[in-house]
C-alpha cells in the first residue's frame, strides 16, 4: 500500500513538471511578456526595461526556468499582481472558501444524486426512472451560471429567503481562526455566525453542485442496473436473504465503487464551476480570484493556484483511489 | 521432413514492479520449454487444464506471440529470424481459428470484406474479379450460403460463424492451420459439423492441424498424435489411441479418468482418480516435476528436485515422468485422494 | 427594509451608538496606505482614516483647510508654509504636528526601489515627479519637491524647485495624506520585489493603518469585508455611524441585488439601465460629472493622420442618441477634453454636430478610398464616463458604417490588455478611453493627455500644445491659466486628435434611511456626515 | 439455414419468438441499427432530436427566418437605459439593451453556437483522436508521454485552461474555439486511446495480424473503426459542453469582438445588467442555451445507453 | 406426493417494444425426496429459467408464469417475494454455474456464508463463524478459518464452486437446483466438485436438480433425465434407458454428434444438421422438426403429442425411434 502510494506520488513530479513547463511558457508567450503583465497601464518602453533587468527577464530562457522552478519548490511564489498580497496569504485566504463551498456542493450532490441513481434505477424503465434521467441531463445542460443567477434572482432577489452575496453578512463581528467560516463560527462559539456563513453558502453550493448531482446520479444508476444484474445478487436472493441485506451489502456496496471514483473527479469540475459560481454570487474564494488573474494577467497567482489545484486534484484522486482500495479487495495493492 | 519443428521454446511475460522503475521481478512461464514437431499433413492434438500454455504456445508458433527463447522452423525457414515483412509474407502459409467465432471477427465488416482482406494483405493475383471469385469458392467449401457475402457477423449462428473464421483461415491456401479451441464456444449438437468439416477440409486440401482444446474426447477425435500440457510444459505425447489405451504420465492417467462419458454403464463401472488441489501459479512453478505436487503417483524422491524431460518410454510414446516404468508395470498405485474429508459429523479433519 | 435579519445584526441601527454602514464597494482596496495607492477603492478608503493639508468642500472641487488651517506661497510661488490645526491627535494617540508632517513628505520623497515603481507612487511621480534617488530610469528626471521644514510645531513650510500651479489643488488627494510617524516607523510601509511582483512587507498599510481622520482602521479580509470605526477623538463633527463596511461586490448587477436584498446599504457605480428602477424605492445620488469619455483617432494609424478623415468620423457620430439611449440622465455630449464645470473650459471651441451628409463630403475631401480603420474598445470594464463600452462601440460601429468607413473590431480586457495596446503599443486606430479628474486643474484633464513628449495613443505631438501646456502649468496668474487653457482646448478641437463625446455623471444608491451622503466629483465622499435613520 | 425448406425457416412476422433463437448478440455493425431502433423508442431521445433538429433547422435558415440583421442597432434611438421595448409586431420579441431585435439575434444565435460547437468539436476531437492513436497505436514510452500529457491537461479545471488560453490568443471567436477545443483534446484522447487498448488485444485483431494484414492496416481497418463509435457518442456529448463552455467563456468576457455577433452566451451576460427590468432579455438566450445543450446530452445519452450492452438487459 | 412438482410451466418474456419470448414452454416433471434428476440441453434452451422459475428468481417485470410449481404441497407460483425469502436458502437452494461471478467481490468469504446461517438459522457471529468453519471443511477446503477471511478473488476457481456448495448446504435444503455448477471448471476439477456433490447429497438427503449440456454429467449421476429443447421437454427417461434407447430423434442426434472418448477412432461423427436457431415455435409444430431427418409434413401440422414407451420414459415426438421393434417407414 505504502509503495502504492509512493508511487502515485512519485507521478506526480512529471505532471508537475511539466504543469511548471506550461505555465513558465504561457506567462512568456502573453502579449508583452511578464513585465509588461508587471507595469499594467503605467507601462512605457523604458520601465519595461527596467522591470525586466530588474527581473532578470533577460537572462536566458532556461536559467529563467530554474529560478522560477527554484521559487516553486521554496514556495516562493510571489506576490499577486491584483493585491499586492504575497499569493501564500491568499492562498490561505481563498482556498478555506472555496474549500468549504465544494465540499456543501458535493455534499449536496452526494446525498441527493446517489439516493436518487438507486430509485431511478430501482424503478429502470418507469416514468420515475424517465423524469429522473431526464432532469439530470437537464442538470448537465444548464450553464452553470445561469442557473447561479436563476438561483440567485429567485430566492434572494424576489423572495429573500437567502443572501445574494458574500461568505457572511459583513455586519457579524467574529472572528476567523481557520478561514472556514462555518466551522469558525461553531469553535469560537457563535452559533449564530455559523449559520449565517452557512446561509451564504447554500445557494452557490446549490448552483454548483448541481452538475456534479446529475453525474453522480447517472453513474450510480448505471451502476446500480449493472449490480443488480450480476450473478451475486442473484446468489444473494437465492439464499433467500432479506431485501434490506440485498440491497445494502450486495448492491450498493459494490454499485458506489464506481460513483467513489466518479466523485474524485468531480473536483476538477468544481474548480471550473467554482470560477462561474464565485463570479456571480461575490464568493471571494480561489475561482473568483483566478478567473480575475487571468483576465488581468495575475501570472504569479495563476502559476500558483494553478500548480496547487492540480496537485490537489491529483492528490484527492489519490486519495480515493486508496478508498478503492480499501473497499474493493480486488483492487487491494500488496 | 516434419513442416513444423519447435525447439526449447519458452514465452515467459514478465511481472514488474518497481516504485520508480519498473523492474521485472519475475515472470509468467506461460510455456516453459517445449518441444513440439508436426508431420505434414497429420493433425496434432494439444489438451491440457486452462491457463497451462495452450493457447499461449499455439500463438508462439505463428509467431503471434514472441517466444522468449528457443526456436520454430516452419518447413525448415527459421521463423524467429524472419524480419517484419517476410514474416508477414510467410502467414499465407500459417494461419489460425479461434475459439470465439464472434470475437475473431471484425463486427464492423462483411463476410465479403472479411474474407477479402487476406486476399488483398497478400496481393492475391487477379484483381477483384478473381478474389470474389475465390471468396464463393470458399464460402462453398465451409458450406455458407452464396448470400453470406454482405451480411455481417452478428447475423450467423455460433456454427456458421465458426465457419466464416474457418473460411478465412484457408482463404491463403495455408499448409499449417492452428486451431485454439475451435469448438469449445459451440453448441453440442453443432460442434460436431465443425469437427467434420475441419476433417473434410483437411481431406481436401492437405492441411496440417494443430488442434488446441480442453475436450480430451474431441481432441481424440481428430487427432492423429496427442500432446498433453501441464503447466507450460509437454508431459506426454503420442499417437491418439496409444494415449487412450495407456496413458502413462500419472496426469494424462487422471485426466482419462475424469472425462464424463455419455453412457452410464461406463460410468458407473469407472474408477476414478482425483487430483489434489489446483494447478500452481505459472508465475511460480513448483519445482522438479511440475505436477509433483497434485501427483498421486508421487514418489518421496526426484519428483521434486529434479524435472524430467520428454523421453520416449514405449515406441512413439514420449513421456515426462521419472516413474513412468513402474507406474506401466503397476509397481506404483496411485495413492487415494478425498474429494472431502471424512463427513460424519463435520469433525475435524486438518486438510 | 433589511431582510436578512440574521441573530446579532445591527443592521440599520435604528439608533443607539452602534450604527452600521454596509457600503458595497466595487472592489478591495489595494493597501491602505495613501501614497502607494491611485485607484478609486483604495482612495474612498483611505479618506476616511486619513486626511491631508488641503481638503475639498464637501460636493464641489473647491479647495478648503484640512489639516492645515490656512497656507501661504512665498513670492515666487516655490516655498510655501502651512498653518497646521491644532490639537489633532492621530488614532494611535500619538501627536498631528509640523514633524509629522514633514516626515510623511520625507519619507515620501526618500522612496526606494521598488517604491518607485510607478504604480504604487503614480501621484507622487505625477504631481512632484521623481525622488531624492533615481532607481529606476522609469522614473522622472527632477522632482518639484525640494524640502520640508518645521519652524514650530504648527507650521510646516514645503519647498519647491519650481513653481507649479497644480500643488494646491493636488495636495487633496488621500494620496498625500499624513499618516502616523510613529506607526509608520513601528509597521513599516517598505516594499519589495519578491519573486516577479512587489510585495508589501511592511504592515501598515494592511493591517495598522493610522491617520486623523474621522474613522479608525479596524479590520480587513480582503474579498470579504473592511471594517472601519468611528474616531472618537477625531477634531472635527464626529462621525455619526459607528462603523462602515466596505464589502468588495465586483459585479454590478450583483451590488444591485445585494442592495435590493438588503445586505448592503448603499452602492458605488449604479449601471444607468438600473437608475429608473431603483428611484422608485431607493434613493439615487448623483455624482456630477468631472470627466470626459472620448474617442481617440490615433494619427500614427493607417488613415488616421488625415485631418479630413477624422473630420469624417467625427461628423458621423451621433452622440445625441447615444447618450440618450445608454447614459443615464444629464449626461452631456462633450465639445472638448474636459468639463464645462472646470475652469478654462471654452464655449466657443469649434463643433462636430452629427452630420452625416458632412461626414461624406469630408471623406470625399479626405481622397481615402475604402475608408477602413481599427477600432477598439475595452471589455469587462465600466467606467465612469463609460458604463458600457459595448454599447458605445456598436452605436458608433454603426454609424461609421452608415457614411462608408468599414470597422474592424477589437477588443481586449481593460487592464492589461486594452490600455496597453492602446497607450503604450498604440496599435489601435479609433478607441474608447476616458478620464476622471483627480483635482480641479484643467492641466489633470489636457496636461495629461496632451502634455507628454510620446503619445503612442495620439500619435499627435503639437509643439504649441506641448509648449503651451508647460508654460500654463507654471504660470502664477489665475485670470491668465484660464485663458490659456482655453486657447489650448480651441486648438486641440481644431487639430482633432479625437472625439470626446460625452461628460457623465455617476451614481449611487443607498437604502431610503441613509442620509447625508454628498457625492463628490472627484470621488471624495465623507461617510462621517453619513447617517442611519430608521424608525 | 440454407438446408432447411421455406417452410419451415421461422416466421419472423410471428407474434412470438421461441427460445432457442440466435442469440440477438449486438456489436458492430448492427450496433447502428439496434441504437437506432432503441433510440427511436426511447421518448427521451426522441425529444432530444426534436430539440436538435429545431435547433439545426433554425441554424441552418437563420439568414431567411430572421427578419432583421441581428447586428443592426438602428432602433437605438427607441430605447432608453433601462427601458427596453417588448414584444411588439415588429419586433416579435422585442429590443435588447443596444436597440436591436431580439428574435433576429436569437435565430442568428443558434447559427453561432453551431459554429463554435461543430468548430471546436472537430479540432478538439480531431486532435485528440490523433493523440490517442499516437498513444494506442504506438505504446510503450510514446504513450507514456502522450498520457502524461493528457494528464497535465486534466489537472488544470477545463474553463481556467480555456480562460488561459484564450488570454494568450487575444479575443475573437478563433481563441475561444481554439479554447474549447483544445479542452476537449484529453477527453477524447483518453478516450480513444482506451478503446484502442481495449481492441489491441481482441481476436479479431490477432486474426488480421495472422492473415497479414499489415500494422496500419490493422489501425486504420480495426481498431479505428470499432474504437470510433465511442467517440461519436461522445462527440454528441461534447457538442453540448462546447456550447455551454462558449457561454462561460462569453460570461467572463471571452467571446467575439464584434459586439453585433449574436451569441447565446453573450446575450444572456450582456443582458445581465438589465435582469430586473428586462429578464426576458436573459432568459430567452438561457433557454436557447439549455434546450440545445439538453438535445445533445439526451440524444448523446441515450446514444450511450443504447449501444451499451450493459444497459440493454 | 413428490416433494417438487412442476406442472404445465409457462415462462414468457414480455419486454415493452420487442416481441414477447417464450423460454419456457409446458415443462413438467417431479423431483422425489433424495432424488437426482437432470435437465439435459444445449444453450438457450431454457433451462435455467426454469430453475430460475422455480426459486422465483425472474425478474419481476417483463415476465409472464403460468402453471404451478409445487414444493411440499405448496404452490411457489402463488406466494409473495417475503414467503420465498423464507424458504431460499432453507429448503430449497442453488448453486450457479459460474463460481467466477457469483461470490460477491468485495465481501468475505466467511460474511457470505455466514449470512444465510445467520438468516435462516437465527445463529449468532460467534456460532455461524464456528459453523462455517466446518462448512467449508465439509467441502474440503483446507485451512478454513482463514479462508473464511478471504475474498472471492483470492480463491481458485475449484475452491470457489466449493464455497457456492457449501452456501448451498449450509442450511440443509430439501432441495438442491445446481445449474450447470462445472461447466466452468476444468475436466479434473471437475471430476472432484461432481464427486463432492455426490458425497455430501447422498448425505444430507438432499434431492438435487442437475442442470447441464453434459450428457457424461448426467450419465454418471442422474436416476432420472428430463432432455429439452426449445423451452419444452422432448424426452424423460432413466439415464440407462435414454442412453441405450434414445427415442426422440433430437436426443438421438445429440448422442450421435458427440465424441466419445471410448470409442473407436475414426467414426465419424453424425451431427445434427442447423442449429438451435432454427427451431419453429412449438404452436405451429415441433420445433425441432426444422432439423430433423424424420420429419414428415404431419410435424408441422401442430404441437406434438407425448408418446409414451414405457411409464417413465416418454418422448414428445409423433414418430419416435422405436429401438425394440424393427425400424418402420414413418406413416406418411
Ligand atoms: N499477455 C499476457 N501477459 C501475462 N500473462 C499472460 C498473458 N497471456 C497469457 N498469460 C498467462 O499465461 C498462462 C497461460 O495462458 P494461456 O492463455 O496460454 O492458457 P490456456 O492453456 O490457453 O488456457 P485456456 O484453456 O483458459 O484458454 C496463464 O497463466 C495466463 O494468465
Ligand atoms: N431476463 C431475460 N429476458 C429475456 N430473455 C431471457 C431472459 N433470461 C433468459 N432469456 C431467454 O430465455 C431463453 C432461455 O434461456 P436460459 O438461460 O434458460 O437458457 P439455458 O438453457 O440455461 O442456456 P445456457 O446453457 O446457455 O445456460 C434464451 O433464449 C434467453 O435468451
Ligand atoms: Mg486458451
Ligand atoms: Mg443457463
Amino acid at each position: 500500500m505504502l509503495r502504492f502510494v509512493a508511487r502515485r506520488l512519485i507521478q506526480l513530479v512529471p505532471i508537475l513538471f511539466g504543469l511548471s513547463i506550461l505555465l513558465f511558457v504561457w506567462v512568456r508567450a502573453l502579449p508583452g511578456g511578464p513585465a509588461q503583465a508587471l507595469l499594467g497601464e503605467k507601462a512605457t518602453p523604458e520601465r519595461v526595461a527596467a522591470i525586466e533587468a530588474q527581473f532578470g527577464l533577460n537572462e536566458p530562457i532556461w536559467k529563467q526556468y530554474l529560478a522560477f522552478l527554484g521559487r516553486i519548490v521554496r514556495l516562493d511564489f510571489g506576490s499577486s499582481l491584483q493585491t499586492n498580497q504575497p499569493v501564500v496569504d491568499e492562498m490561505l485566504r481563498r482556498f478555506p472558501a472555496t474549500i468549504e463551498l465544494a465540499i456543501l456542493a458535493l455534499l449536496i450532490a452526494v446525498a441527493i444524486g446517489i439516493p436518487l441513481g438507486y430509485l431511478a434505477a430501482k424503478r429502470h424503465n418507469t416514468w420515475f426512472d424517465g423524469t429522473s434521467v431526464a432532469l439530470s441531463l437537464l442538470g448537465i445542460a444548464i450553464p452553470v451560471f445561469f442557473l447561479a443567477y436563476l438561483l440567485k434572482f429567485l430566492f434572494a432577489v424576489k423572495l429573500g429567503w437567502l443572501p445574494t452575496t458574500g461568505r457572511q453578512d459583513p455586519r457579524l463581528d467574529v472572528a476567523h481562526p481557520t478561514g472556514f467560516y462555518v466551522l469558525d463560527g461553531l469553535i469560537t462559539g457563535n452559533p449564530a455566525a455559523a449559520w449565517d456563513a452557512f446561509k451564504h453558502l447554500v445557494l452557490p453550493a446549490l448552483a454548483l453542485g448541481t452538475i456534479p448531482l446529475a453525474i453522480i446520479a447517472r453513474i450510480t444508476r448505471a451502476s446500480v442496473l449493472d449490480v443488480v444484474n450480476e450473478d451475486y445478487v442473484r446468489t444473494a436472493e437465492a439464499k433467500g436473504l432479506q431485501a434490506r441485506t440485498v440491497t445494502r451489502r450486495h448492491v450498493l456496496r459494490n454499485a458506489l465503487l464506481p460513483v467513489i471514483t466518479v466523485i474524485g473527479l468531480q473536483l476538477g469540475l468544481l474548480m471550473s464551476g467554482a470560477v462561474l459560481t464565485e463570479t456571480v454570487f461575490a464568493y471571494s474564494g480561489v475561482g473568483k480570484f483566478l478567473a480575475d488573474g487571468l483576465l488581468k494577467r495575475d501570472f504569479p497567482t495563476i502559476q500558483a493556484f494553478i500548480l496547487v489545484i492540480a496537485v490537489s486534484y491529483v492528490i484527492v484522486n489519490l486519495v480515493v483511489d486508496i478508498l478503492y482500495g480499501l473497499i474493493d479487495p480486488r483492487v487491494r495493492v500488496r | 521432413m516434419s513442416l513444423l519443428v519447435a525447439r526449447g521454446i519458452e514465452v515467459h511475460f514478465p511481472i514488474r514492479k518497481g516504485v520508480l522503475f519498473e523492474r521485472q521481478v519475475g515472470a509468467v512461464k506461460a510455456v516453459d520449454g517445449v518441444d513440439l514437431q508436426i508431420e505434414r499433413g497429420t493433425t496434432y492434438g494439444l489438451v491440457g487444464e486452462s491457463g497451462c500454455g495452450k493457447s499461449t504456445l499455439g500463438r508462439a508458433l505463428l509467431r503471434l506471440e514472441e517466444p522468449t527463447a528457443g526456436t520454430v522452423r516452419f518447413d525448415g525457414v527459421d521463423l524467429l529470424g524472419l524480419g517484419y515483412a517476410a514474416m508477414r509474407r510467410i502467414r499465407s502459409r500459417m494461419q489460425m481459428i479461434f475459439q470465439d467465432p464472434m470475437a475473431s471477427l471484425d463486427p464492423r465488416q462483411n463476410v465479403e470484406s472479411i474474407l477479402t482482406e487476406p486476399l488483398t494483405a497478400h496481393d492475391v493475383p487477379g484483381g477483384k474479379q478473381a478474389h470474389r471469385a475465390r471468396v464463393r469458392e470458399l464460402l462453398e467449401w465451409v458450406g455458407l450460403p452464396a448470400n453470406a457475402l454482405s451480411r455481417y457477423p452478428h447475423e450467423f449462428s455460433g456454427g456458421q460463424r465458426q465457419r466464416i473464421g474457418i473460411a478465412r483461415a484457408i482463404a491463403l491456401g495455408p499448409e499449417l492451420i492452428v486451431a485454439d479451441e475451435p469448438v469449445s464456444a459451440l453448441d453440442v449438437s453443432v460442434q460436431a459439423q465443425v469437427v467434420n468439416l475441419l476433417e473434410e477440409l483437411q481431406e481436401r486440401l492437405g492441411l496440417t492441424y494443430l488442434v488446441i482444446a480442453h475436450d480430451l474426447a474431441v481432441v481424440r477425435h481428430i487427432s492423429d498424435t496427442v500432446g498433453v500440457m501441464y503447466l507450460g510444459g509437454i508431459v506426454e505425447q503420442a499417437p491418439a489411441d496409444a494415449l487412450y489405451d495407456r496413458p502413462l504420465h500419472p496426469y494424462t492417467i487422471a485426466l482419462m479418468s475424469a472425462v464424463p462419458i455419455p453412457d452410464p454403464e461406463v460410468e458407473d463401472a469407472r474408477e476414478r482418480i482425483f487430483l489434489s488441489g489446483d494447478l500452481p501459479s505459472p508465475a511460480d512453478p513448483p519445482t522438479g516435476c511440475r505436477f509433483h505436487t497434485r501427483c498421486p503417483y508421487r514418489q518421496p524422491t526426484r519428483c521434486d528436485t529434479e524435472r524430467p524431460v520428454l523421453r520416449e518410454v514405449l515406441p512413439g510414446q514420449q513421456v515426462a515422468c521419472h516413474y513412468a516404468e513402474q507406474i506401466l508395470s503397476g509397481r506404483i498405485q496411485p495413492a487415494q485422494v478425498e474429494v472431502a474429508p471424512a463427513t460424519t459429523d463435520g469433525a475435524a479433519s486438518t486438510g | 427594509a433589511s431582510s436578512s435579519s440574521t441573530p446579532g445584526d445591527n443592521s440599520g441601527g435604528g439608533g443607539g451608538d452602534d450604527k452600521t454602514l454596509v457600503f458595497g464597494a466595487s472592489a478591495d482596496p489595494q493597501v491602505i496606505y495613501g501614497p502607494y495607492v491611485s485607484d478609486g477603492e483604495s482612495l474612498r478608503v483611505i479618506d476616511q482614516i486619513f486626511e491631508t493639508l488641503v481638503a475639498l468642500k464637501p460636493g464641489t472641487t473647491e479647495v478648503q483647510p484640512g489639516l492645515a488651517e490656512s497656507w501661504s506661497a512665498s513670492e515666487n510661488n516655490l516655498d510655501w508654509t502651512f498653518k497646521l490645526r491644532e490639537g489633532v491627535k492621530f488614532h494611535d494617540g500619538t501627536d498631528f504636528n509640523a514633524d509629522a508632517v514633514c516626515f510623511n513628505f520625507e519619507r515620501w520623497y526618500n522612496f526606494k526601489g521598488a517604491a518607485q515603481d510607478s504604480n504604487l507612487t503614480y501621484y507622487w511621480q505625477t504631481v512632484f515627479g521623481g525622488f531624492k534617488t533615481r532607481d529606476n530610469d522609469a522614473v522622472p528626471e527632477t522632482s518639484i519637491y525640494k524640502s520640508c521644514d518645521a519652524p514650530d510645531a504648527t507650521t510646516a513650510v514645503i519647498h519647491l524647485t519650481s513653481p507649479n500651479s497644480s500643488f494646491i489643488p493636488a495636495l487633496v488627494i488621500p494620496a498625500f495624506s499624513i499618516a502616523s510617524p510613529t506607526a509608520l516607523d513601528k509597521y513599516g510601509d517598505s516594499v519589495e520585489v519578491s519573486g516577479d511582483s512587489v510585495n508589501f512587507t511592511g504592515t501598515f498599510g494592511t493591517e495598522h493603518p493610522v491617520g486623523t481622520g474621522p474613522y479608525a482602521f479596524k479590520s480587513w479580509t480582503p474579498g470579504d469585508k473592511l471594517e472601519i470605526v468611528r474616531y472618537d477623538d477625531y477634531w472635527g463633527d464626529k462621525a455619526k455611524i459607528k462603523t462602515v463596511i466596505f464589502k468588495p461586490i465586483a459585479d454590478g448587477p450583483a451590488r444591485k441585488q445585494a442592495l435590493e436584498a438588503g445586505d448592503i446599504d448603499g452602492y458605488d457605480f449604479v449601471a444607468p439601465e438600473d437608475i429608473t428602477a431603483l428611484q422608485a424605492s431607493y434613493q439615487v445620488l448623483e455624482r456630477p460629472a468631472f470627466n470626459v469619455g472620448y474617442l481617440g483617432m490615433n494619427q500614427n494609424s493607417g488613415d488616421l493622420g488625415n485631418q479630413k478623415f477624422r473630420e469624417a468620423i467625427a461628423y458621423s457620430l451621433d452622440r445625441e442618441s447615444l447618450l440618450k439611449a445608454k447614459y443615464p440622465p444629464g449626461s452631456e455630449v462633450a465639445t472638448q477634453f474636459m468639463p464645462p464645470t472646470l475652469w478654462g473650459w471654452n464655449p466657443d471651441v469649434v463643433t462636430y454636430p452629427y452630420d452625416p451628409a458632412k461626414a461624406k463630403a469630408a471623406l470625399q475631401e479626405s481622397g481615402i478610398k475604402n475608408p477602413s480603420v481599427e477600432f477598439w474598445y475595452p471589455s469587462g470594464v465600466s467606467r465612469p464616463y463609460m458604463p458600457d463600452p459595448t454599447a458605445v462601440f456598436q452605436a458608433f460601429k454603426a454609424n461609421l458604417e452608415a457614411v462608408g468607413i468599414k470597422v474592424v473590431p477589437k477588443t481586449a480586457a481593460w487592464t492589461p490588455d486594452y490600455l496597453k495596446a492602446v497607450q503604450q503599443d498604440g496599435k489601435a486606430g479609433l478607441y474608447l478611453l476616458g478620464w476622471t479628474g483627480d483635482w480641479a486643474d484643467p492641466s489633470n484633464f489636457i496636461g495629461t493627455f496632451f502634455g507628454r513628449a510620446n503619445s503612442p495613443d495620439w500619435g499627435y505631438t503639437d509643439q504649441a500644445v506641448q509648449d503651451g501646456l508647460k508654460a500654463a502649468l507654471q504660470e502664477p496668474d489665475q485670470a491668465k491659466r484660464e485663458q490659456m487653457y482655453k486657447d489650448l482646448n480651441a486648438k486641440i478641437m481644431e487639430d482633432l486628435p479625437g472625439v470626446p463625446f460625452v461628460h457623465n455623471k455617476s451614481f449611487l444608491a443607498f437604502q431610503t434611511y441613509v442620509t447625508g451622503y454628498t457625492p463628490s466629483p472627484v470621488s471624495l465622499e465623507q461617510f462621517a456626515a453619513v447617517d442611519i435613520t430608521k424608525g | 439455414m440454407s438446408t432447411l425448406s421455406p417452410e419451415l425457416i421461422p416466421n419472423p412476422d410471428e407474434e412470438l419468438i421461441y427460445a432457442g433463437e440466435p442469440n440477438e448478440e449486438t456489436t458492430g455493425g448492427s450496433q447502428w441499427r439496434e441504437a437506432v431502433r432503441t433510440l427511436r423508442r426511447s421518448p427521451l431521445a426522441i425529444i432530444g432530436m426534436i430539440m436538435i433538429a429545431f435547433f439545426l433547422v433554425v441554424a441552418i435558415f437563420a439568414p431567411w427566418i430572421a427578419p432583421y440583421d441581428p447586428g443592426d442597432g438602428q432602433w437605438l434611438n427607441q430605447i432608453t437605459p433601462g427601458n427596453y421595448p417588448g414584444p411588439s409586431a415588429e419586433h416579435w420579441l422585442g429590443l435588447d439593451q443596444l436597440g436591436r431585435d431580439v428574435f433576429s439575434r436569437l435565430v442568428w444565435g443558434a447559427r453561432q453556437s453551431l459554429i463554435i460547437g461543430v468548430v471546436s468539436l472537430v479540432i478538439g476531437a480531431s486532435a485528440g483522436i490523433l493523440l490517442g492513436l499516437i498513444a494506442g497505436a504506438f505504446g510503450g514510452w510514446i504513450d507514456t508521454v502522450c498520457m502524461r500529457i493528457v494528464d497535465i491537461m486534466l489537472s488544470i479545471p477545463g474553463l481556467l485552461f480555456a480562460i488561459g488560453l484564450a488570454a494568450l490568443l487575444g479575443q475573437s471567436l478563433t481563441s475561444v474555439m481554439i479554447a474549447i477545443a483544445v479542452v476537449n483534446v484529453p477527453i477524447f484522447a483518453r478516450l480513444l486511446r482506451g478503446q484502442m487498448l481495449g481492441q489491441r488485444r481482441a481476436d479479431y485483431v490477432l486474426a488480421a495480424t495472422s492473415v497479414g494484414v499489415s500494422r496500419s492496416g490493422i489501425v486504420f481497418r480495426h481498431v479505428l473503426p470499432n474504437s470510433l463509435t465511442a467517440v461519436i457518442v461522445q462527440g454528441t456529448l461534447t457538442l453540448a459542453t462546447s456550447i455551454i463552455d462558449a457561454a462561460g467563456l462569453a460570461f467572463l468576457g471571452l467571446s467575439s469582438p464584434d459586439p453585433s455577433v449574436a451569441e447565446w452566451g453573450r446575450m444572456l451576460t450582456d443582458a445581465q445588467s438589465a435582469l430586473s427590468t428586462a429578464p426576458m432579455l436573459a432568459i430567452l438566450p438561457g433557454v436557447a442555451i439549455v434546450i440545445t445543450a439538453l438535445g445533445f446530452t439526451l440524444v448523446g445519452e441515450q446514444m450511450r445507453e443504447a449501444l451499451d450492452p450493459k444497459y440493454r438487459r | 406426493m413428490a416433494l417438487l412438482e412442476v406442472r404445465d410451466l409457462g415462462v414468457r418474456f414480455t419486454r415493452r417494444g420487442r416481441r414477447a419470448l417464450v423460454a419456457v414452454d409446458g415443462v413438467s416433471f417431479d423431483v422425489d425426496s433424495g432424488q437426482t434428476v437432470g435437465i439435459v440441453g444445449e444453450s438457450g434452451c431454457g433451462k435455467s429459467v426454469t430453475s430460475l422459475a422455480i426459486m422465483r428468481l425472474l425478474p419481476r417485470r417483463g415476465v409472464e408464469l403460468s402453471g404451478a410449481v409445487r414444493f411440499a404441497g405448496e404452490d411457489l407460483l402463488a406466494k409473495s417475494q417475503d414467503q420465498m425469502r423464507d424458504i431460499r436458502g432453507q429448503d430449497i437452494a442453488m448453486i450457479f454455474q459460474d463460481p467466477m461471478t457469483s461470490l460477491n467481490p468485495v465481501i468475505t468469504v466467511g460474511l457470505q456464508l455466514t449470512e444465510v446461517l445467520e438468516r435462516h438459522q437465527g445463529a449468532s457471529r460467534g456460532e455461524a463463524k464456528a459453523e462455517a468453519a466446518a462448512l467449508l471443511r465439509r467441502v474440503g477446503i483446507p485451512d478454513p478459518v482463514r479462508r473464511l477471511g478471504e475474498y472471492p478473488h483470492q480463491l481458485s476457481g475449484g475452491m470457489r464452486q466449493r464455497v457456492m456448495i457449501a452456501i448451498a448446504l449450509a442450511c440443509r435444503p430439501r432441495l438442491l437446483i445446481a445449474d450447470e455448477p462445472t461447466t466452468a471448471l476444468d475436466v479434473t476439477i471437475q471430476a472432484q466438485i461432481l464427486e463432492l456433490l455426490r458425497l455430501l447429497v447422498d448425505e444430507t438427503g438432499a434431492a438435487l436438480i442437475m442442470i447441464t449440456h453434459d450428457l457424461g454429467v448426467v450419465a454418471g449421476l442422474c436416476e432420472t433425465v428430463h432432455v429439452m429443447y426449445a423451452g419444452r421437454v422432448v424426452e424423460t427417461a432413466p439415464r440407462h434407458d435414454l442412453f441405450a434407447r434414445p427415442t426422440h430423434p433430437y436426443t438421438g442426434g445429440l448422442l450421435g454428434s458427440i465424441p466419445r472418448l471410448d470409442a473407436a477412432r475414426g467414426e465419424p461423427l453424425h451431427p445434427i444438421r442447423g442449429s438451435a436457431g432454427d427451431a419453429i415455435p412449438w404452436s405451429r409444430g415441433c420445433a425441432f422438426a426444422p432439423r430433423c431427418t424424420r420429419r414428415t409434413p404431419e410435424c408441422v401440422d401442430g404441437p406434438p403429442a407425448v408418446f409414451h414407451l414405457a411409464p417413465d420414459h416418454s418422448a414428445r415426438c409423433i414418430h419416435p425411434v422405436l429401438h425394440d421393434l424393427p425400424e418402420t417407414e414413418p406413416v406418411p
